[in-house]
């Protein structure tokens, strides 16, 4: 287990800041911290993906200097779907963003448990 | 043909608040019209009944809507039938007092309809889904006074009712399973082969089952609806809940265990003690409470609660004569239990009266009321000569030849139980005949017994309770046909 | 190629493309179009359905012209059209149903807004149930998400906005963990495409190795979906949700929303992992008993709530928890009864909230059941469709749920272990069932005492009470004649293997 | 055959015909001045009762079915030696106690009701007396109970309208008790006619005998009831004081007497002696008739209320009879039947005695009777000479049964209790001395210090002293030929 921790280094960082991200989300209570928490985990996921895609010793799969051998190249798809998802992610979290506004100029809070607080104070 | 009696209660049911009738007598007439030519109709079938199946529609699967005439349901659909004009008569009378009439008589004749296809269902699965319709049509009835009361009951009803089914569907399913068909076929349908190392749990199942159905017939711990549900008009109090509604209950559950499950396959195993011991238990308690209850609807609620476990405990004996017993009190519980529900209906319809402790020197003013009361109470205690009594001996002989332990206990359950029917039936009577002396007439003045069409129904009931107990061969001899698996 | 095999294709981008459209167009073009989408994806849905039962085989469709395993493909099979179908006639009905709501609950200047959603909506959805590649698949989910976030914060309250928070952030985490689990899947397998993992999984099962990834992988997809489908414990946000949206989202959000997520792992479970392979995992008892409990801790929470709305939608919750038990059966038949309780629930669920709004609109507004008394007799049409929707969910013959409860039951008889847990649940949460809404048909139809709300009658009648009929009509179908769809049901499972 | 539908039915309907002709109007008013069409009707109906009872016997012995209630269960009369002893009892006690309530329902309300069923229980008792098996026997069993309550209950107080329900309740009681052995002995029995020996089948026996003797015990217990046996006796000191007093010396005399008939039915004719002699059911069953036998005098003795005191003996009392019947030998069974009549006239007279004095005098309580004798002096000479038959002073009939009761158990041969017996009557004789006779010697004794100026006649009517008369003399005939009566208690119990 040790060494395969050890070797796989990469995958054992994503993994924790994965839960790092995870727990944040779930348990935070402050809306800001909940977002992060989504970007932590987000990154997390295109770390792996990256990490996985990476092949020791070569380049970007971006054509520049005419070599066009895939050998000297690393897998293309994670790439992309890393820069798919990073897209996803950007909006999912300028959704929260625009929602956590909408709340707090309507809460003056960031707690979401005050805002249900309020809520319930409201009745409705 | 067999689907024309099932429909036209449904027909006239809806019609009734459609047609515009100038009168309230036209609408008596045509209703009872209506009735009375349904009922010939099913004894005509009955009388000349095939053994085709009419099947109406493929359900699902191997599943199939369709309905035959056999023993048992020539024995409930002729039992229905013969009182539903009777009560319908009655009924016109009493809901002069009632509001929403319409509503009333349309839902009342439907479950004509539905309680015949519970009768005449020539599958589980048919018999389940009317037996679901039944619950429906019924609500509305429980709920007609619309007070807080009704509200509550028919609430607790649909909870009961509707909760009893679930359960009562594992058993259409075990049966659907294990079963190779779903056709009630007197011995059981379940298929040998498929249930080898299943034994147990089918039995648990059929124990659910019966308790699910059970609801409906009012077994211990699934009793508390009835009595509540004594709020409803009593013709809907005496029709439904001493007849039509619960004795479906008991009906489906004669046909779970004769006719699905089979005897067979439950006889002598923990399941049948289970239940045996469940119905005796309720047997008692039904009694116990009802002698507690100052009620009068209610104490006659408790009374049928016992008197039904009386009929599931000839079932629960699980041999022929067992059925007989079950079948003998089905049909004789339901004229002496209608009637004295027609009385007490009478009485509250005449004096507005509800409890036991009001019906005090009311004898001497309503004596053809009192006096069918008082011989239905003697025939429910089981007095010989009346029809009680010929019901609870075929029940014991069957216990005692049974051989079972357990149902000869059943059997001092059953003397206790009529000890205490004559406690709280004969303390109504004395009360009523006995006032005592310092007893002031003038709270009674001016009560008077109610008209013909009140005292009709109760006068032929009586006619019957009498019948039954003192010649009752040849009705003994169809059931054990019946039981026999000969008709 | 025959040109129907164009449809799915088609039946995706129109509605994605008449989202684009909608933002341009004023509201009541926007509503047109949006209508117009519907009926035709549903046609096209419906055409293709007929196709596919008459060929009888599933195909494969690439997008681009890169065959696999590089391409993007989708795929179409009896299950996926009939889905897409299925979906198309509830949210046309949902949409109609709750139409004369919207100018009410949402300020008019968003109108077009709420129509974009909706085809967003519908898109993803459809491309939930044709995709043919895992990261499609979680591309769509989000999109999903995003639209059904603004479904319910459309209308502007703090309640809704409130909702949507709560929604997003449990909707996030399912997508986080299915993402990741998704992403160890391509580690693993080196492949998206659905069809092509599943030939990997087989093999790296024959060989025996990456035992514990492979399961991890499986678990944090089913989780991740579990959690956006609101499974029994993560549930949370789901009574908000759907509580205070309005009707027509909170219709679309129960009946579909969560049912393309559960559609999604029914194509994980068959087309990525393999039937056989996920049944033999542990992972089906987990999700059997968190079913189980859903029925129950659902059921039970909608006999406390005091709020129509709220109680329907914690109903979803326990309907939601049947979905997942016939999952867990680890069966063909099981996972038949569930696709079956898809469907059934989805019309009945979509019912009980059209006719939940008619009856609160004749209450004043509140869906508090003190208020509802006799709001039957105000609005007659939603009375007779919430009573038939509450028999439909108690399970009474002749109504869809009935069915479904019987295929839950005979496939449950068939699992040995797992048997009497099933049954003793199934009728525990009959009954419960039957308390909460029996407890609801009888207050409606109650007459106790005066209303304040005597007098209050019901506008735009007309579409409503068709729309109703049309649900009433549906679920009877569906109940009446189950056995063609049972039938497709089976067929479509068969090719997915 | 005719004669004897007619002694049932005849009282029957004309019962009913009295309840529904002279229905009291319902202000509860008296039933006003009116009562003679009423008392000759009775009248007339009850001596063609009792000459219709009379002549059954004469006319035929040989059964017959009137219907069946079921294919099995044949309503079926037949008339044999011990049916016919109840019968003269039960007819010659009515016709007294009935000419005797004349004057003294003069007082009450309500009387056509009391007539009425007065009758109706008259031609119950005769049918039960006539029942030839023993579904006939429990219907008419049944029927008595509940054609004597409205008797027991007439009055109207409270604590008569109580004391009507604990009767109906216990006899109900009882009677579900027999009919459950009826259940187990219908499969057991080949018939349930009575015959001489019993009617077990031998399979039955020897399969569960255990389970049959439970039954028969059941069964003792249950008509046991009626005879007022230690556990259920409870009742009888309720019901009988609460009734007017003919009506107690009827319920007292005969109905009670129902009780006996039945355990004499049932041990002798349905299980036979031969199965329940030397068994456990046996032992129990003495035990219980002694319990119940010591246990009446004593409560009896301390009694202050003289028709409660009288109820308390007729439990006692009856346990003779039952403990009689107990021993199951041929002096014993003797010695029960001539009990039978004995204590049934004796009784009859005592309570008519009371009745008298409470009609005249008013008095209840024993110590409120000093110098009753001086007032009344032929009551109380008629008092004494029952009260002296009750005791077992011979030449009283009480002493020939009790002579053949000891004489039975001692040659019972049955361990302990075939001495113990004979002490424990002994005993409780000296007792019904104790708890009688004072009556007696105060009443004729009253003291130096009586006050005996406010003495005045108060003998009753004619009509109500004659029945005294009759009764007090029959037990002392009987005593006086004893010989001819055992003679024919021993044909009868020999099975004719």
């Amino acid at each position: 287990m040790g060494p395969n921790l050890f070797t796989n280094y990469g995958e054992a960082v994503s993994a924790v800041l994965f839960c790092i991200g995870f727990t944040n989300l779930l348990l935070q209570t402050n809306l800001i911290k909940k977002i992060i928490g989504l970007n932590i985990m987000d990154s997390a996921i295109y770390l792996f993906l990256a990490e996985k895609g990476y092949i020791a010793g070569r380049v970007a799969p971006i054509v520049v200097n005419g070599v066009t051998s895939t050998e000297a190249y690393i897998n293309p798809i994670p790439s992309g779907l890393v820069l798919t998802g990073i897209v996803v992610s950007v909006s999912v979290t300028a959704l929260m963003l625009s929602l956590t506004i909408r709340l707090y100029t309507r809460y003056h809070t960031l707690n979401l448990d005050e805002i249900s607080m309020q809520l319930k104070k409201e009745g409705k | 043909m067999i689907i024309s009696v099932i429909l036209i209660p449904f027909i006239a049911g809806i019609l009734v608040p459609i047609i515009p009738f100038q009168k309230r007598w036209q609408k008596e007439v045509f209703l009872e019209t209506a009735v009375v030519l349904n009922s010939i109709l099913v004894w005509y079938l009955l009388l000349h009944h095939s053994d085709s199946t009419f099947l109406l529609a493929h359900f699902t699967g191997n599943l199939n809507i369709s309905f035959r005439v056999d023993g048992m349901s020539m024995v409930f659909a002729g039992l229905v039938s013969a009182l539903w004009p009777f009560a319908t008569l009655y009924a016109f009378e009493y809901m002069t007092k009632e509001k929403h009439e319409n509503v009333f008589f349309l839902f009342y004749t439907l479950t004509y309809g539905v309680t015949l296809g519970i009768a005449l269902a020539a599958n589980l699965l048919t018999m389940y889904f009317f037996y679901e319709l039944l619950t429906l049509v019924t609500v509305p009835l429980v709920m007609h006074t619309l007070t807080r009361e009704a509200i509550l009951a028919s609430r607790k009803y649909l909870y009961y009712s509707l909760g009893g089914a679930a359960f009562a569907f594992l058993g259409l399913i075990m049966v659907i399973v294990y079963g190779s068909t779903t056709d009630f076929i007197l011995g059981g349908v379940l298929d040998p082969a498929k249930t080898v190392g299943k034994t147990n749990v089918l039995l648990l199942i059929y124990v659910m089952a019966f308790m699910g159905f059970g609801v409906k017939a009012a077994v211990c711990p699934f009793n508390s609806w009835l009595p509540q549900a004594s709020v409803a008009p009593t013709p809907v109090t005496a029709l439904l809940h001493a007849v039509a509604v619960v004795k479906s209950g008991a009906f489906a559950i004669i046909r779970l265990t004769y006719y699905s499950f089979g005897t067979d396959f439950l006889k002598g195993t923990w399941a049948q003690d289970v239940v045996m011991a469940v119905v005796m238990f309720t047997i008692v308690y039904g009694c116990s409470r009802a002698v507690k209850e100052t009620h009068l609807k209610r104490r006659l609620a408790y009374s049928t609660i016992s008197n039904l476990s009386y009929i599931l405990f000839g079932a629960v004996i699980m041999t022929p004569l067992g059925l007989v017993g079950a079948l003998t009190h089905l049909v004789f519980h339901a004229v002496m239990k209608i009637s004295s529900f027609f009385c007490a209906g009478a009485i509250m319809h005449q004096t507005d009266r509800h409890y036991v402790h009001e019906l005090n020197g009311l004898g001497y003013k309503m004596p053809c009321v009192f006096g069918i009361f008082t011989v239905a109470s003697l025939a429910l205690m089981g007095v010989p000569g009346l029809a009680g009594f010929v019901s609870k001996w075929n029940l014991a002989q069957a216990a005692v030849e049974s051989g079972n332990p357990l149902a000869w206990g059943g059997i001092a359950c059953l003397l206790v139980s009529a000890l205490l029917t004559a406690i709280y039936m004969l303390t109504i009577v004395v009360r009523a005949f006995f006032p005592g002396k310092d007893f002031d007439y003038g709270t009674v003045s001016g009560i008077r017994d109610p008209n013909w069409k009140m005292l009709l129904p109760l006068f032929i009931f009586t006619v019957f309770i009498i019948l039954f107990g003192v010649y009752s061969q040849p009705l003994v001899d169809f059931f054990m046909e019946v039981a026999g698996g000969n008709i | 190629m025959n040109f129907i095999c164009n449809f799915p294709f088609f039946s995706i981008l129109l509605s994605l493309f008449s989202g684009t459209v909608c933002s341009v167009l004023p509201a009541k073009a926007a509503k047109a179009v949006n209508r117009v989408v519907i009926i035709a994806v549903g046609l096209m849905s419906a055409v293709l359905l007929l196709y596919l039962l008459s060929t009888g085989e599933s195909f494969i469709y690439w997008m681009g012209h890169f065959p696999a395993p590089w391409g993007n493909e989708i795929r179409a099979g009896v299950l996926e059209a009939g889905m897409a179908l299925f979906f198309c006639i509830i949210m046309y009905l949902s949409m109609a149903g709750g139409a004369h709501k919207l100018p009410g609950e949402v300020v008019e200047s968003k109108h077009n807004l709420y129509y974009i959603l909706v085809n967003l909506l519908l898109s993803s959805l459809l491309a939930l149930v044709y995709t043919n590649d895992m990261f499609t698949a979680y591309v769509f989910v989000e999109i999903n998400t995003i639209s059904a976030c603004g479904l319910i914060m459309i209308r502007q309250v703090g309640r809704t906005i409130e909702a949507a928070v709560r929604y997003m952030i449990m909707s996030l985490l399912g997508s986080g963990l299915l993402l990741f689990g998704l992403c160890i899947m391509y580690d693993l397998t080196g492949h998206l495409l659905m069809s092509n993992i599943k030939e990997s999984v087989a093999q790296l099962i024959a060989a025996g190795e990456y035992q514990i990834p492979l399961i991890v992988s499986v678990a944090l997809m089913c989780i991740g979906l579990c959690i956006k489908s609101a499974l029994f414990p993560f549930h949370a946000w789901l009574p908000d949700a759907y509580g205070y949206s309005t009707v027509s989202s909170a219709a679309i959000l129960s009946s579909l929303v969560s049912k393309g997520y559960i559609f999604l792992l029914i194509k994980i479970i068959y087309r990525v992992i393999g039937f056989d392979i996920f049944n033999s995992t542990r992972i089906i008892d987990v999700l059997f008993v968190f079913g189980l409990m859903g029925m129950i801790f659902g059921s039970l929470s909608a006999i406390k709530e005091n709020d129509i709305r709220r109680m329907i939608a914690f109903s979803s919750v326990a309907q939601i928890g049947y979905i997942y038990m016939g999952f867990g059966m680890g069966t063909q038949a099981g996972m038949v009864a569930s696709v079956f309780h898809i469907l059934s629930h989805a019309a009945t669920k979509s019912l009980l909230f059209i006719a939940a709004i008619g009856l609160t609109d004749v209450s004043g507004g509140s869906r508090k059941f003190i208020d509802l008394t006799g709001a039957a007799y105000r609005n007659k049409w939603a009375g007779v469709a919430f009573t038939a929707g509450s028999l439909s969910m108690v399970g009474i013959p002749l109504f869809s749920g009935f069915i479904s409860k019987l295929l839950f039951a005979q496939a449950a008889v068939q699992v040995e272990g797992k048997m009497l847990a099933s049954l003793i649940v199934l009728g525990i949460s009959t009954v419960l069932n039957a308390i909460y809404f029996m407890k609801t048909v009888i207050r409606i139809y109650t007459t106790a005492g005066e209303s304040p709300y005597s007098g209050v009658t019901f506008r735009d009648m007309k579409a409503y009470a068709v729309t109703l009929l049309f649900f009433i009509l549906l679920n009877v179908a569906l109940g009446v004649s189950s056995q063609p769809v049972v039938n497709m049901i089976e067929q479509g499972l068969a090719m997915f293997a | 055959m005719y004669f004897i539908l007619l002694s049932i039915f005849f009282p029957i309907l004309a019962g009913l015909f009295l309840l529904i002709r002279f229905r009291t109007p319902l202000s509860g008013e008296k039933a006003g001045t009116d009562r003679k069409p009423l008392l000759v009707l009775t009248g007339i109906f009850l001596v063609i009762t009792a000459v219709f009872a009379f002549a059954a016997p004469l006319t035929a012995r040989e059964g017959f079915t009137l219907f069946y209630l079921t294919e099995t269960l044949p309503i079926y009369f037949r008339i044999d030696s011990v049916g016919q002893l109840f019968s003269l009892l039960a007819v010659i006690v009515l016709l007294c106690a009935g000419f005797f309530s004349f004057s003294y329902m003069k007082h009450e309300e309500r009387e056509s009701r009391y007539y009425g069923f007065y009758l109706i229980l008259f031609g119950v008792l005769n049918a039960l007396c006539f029942a030839g098996n023993l579904i006939t026997f429990y219907l008419f069993f049944e029927l008595l109970t509940l054609s004597s309550m409205p008797l027991v209950l007439h009055n109207g107080s409270r604590e008569a309208i109580m004391a009507g329900l604990k009767y109906l309740f216990y006899s109900l009681c009882g009677a579900y008790g027999a009919l459950f052995g009826i259940y187990f002995l219908y499969q057991s029995c080949d018939t349930l006619t009575f015959t001489a020996g019993g009617v077990l089948k031998e399979t039955a026996v020897t399969q569960h005998g255990g389970f049959l003797l439970l039954t028969a015990f059941v069964m003792l217990l249950g008509f046991g009831v009626k005879a007022g046996m230690f556990p259920m006796h409870a009742w009888l000191p309720t019901a009988h004081p609460v009734a007017p007093a003919p009506a107690s010396a009827v319920l007292s005399a005969v109905i009670v007497k129902a009780g006996v008939l039945a355990v004499v039915r049932i041990t002798g004719y349905i299980f036979g002696t031969g199965f329940l002699r030397g068994t456990w059911v046996q032992t129990v069953w003495m035990c219980l008739t002694l319990i119940t036998v010591f246990m009446g005098s004593m409560l009896a003795y301390r009694e202050p209320v003289l028709k409660k005191r009288l109820a308390y003996s007729t439990v006692s009392q009856l346990s003779y009879i039952l403990f009689g019947l107990a021993v199951m030998n041929e002096a014993s069974l003797v010695g029960s039947l001539f009990q039978v009549l004995a204590h049934g006239f004796v009784k009859a007279a005592l309570f008519l005695c009371a009745g008298a004095i409470i009609y005249k005098t008013g008095k209840t309580r024993v110590e409120e009777m000093r110098g009753i004798g001086k007032e009344m002096p032929l009551t109380m000479w008629c008092w004494t000479i029952a009260s002296l038959g009750l005791v077992g002073i011979p030449p009283t009939g009480g002493f020939v049964s009790k002579w053949y009761l000891a004489l039975g158990s001692l040659k019972s041969g049955l361990p302990v209790l075939d001495v113990l017996g004979p002490i424990i009557l002994l005993v409780s004789a000296l007792l019904t001395a104790g708890y009688l006779l004072p009556l007696t010697i105060h009443g004729f004794f009253p003291g130096g210090d009586y006050d005996y100026s406010g003495l005045q006649k108060k003998e009753p009517r004619k009509l109500m002293t004659v029945p005294i008369l009759i009764l007090t003399s029959l037990p002392v005939v009987i005593g006086l030929f004893p010989d001819t009566i055992a003679g024919i208690i021993l044909m009868a119990v020999k099975g004719r």
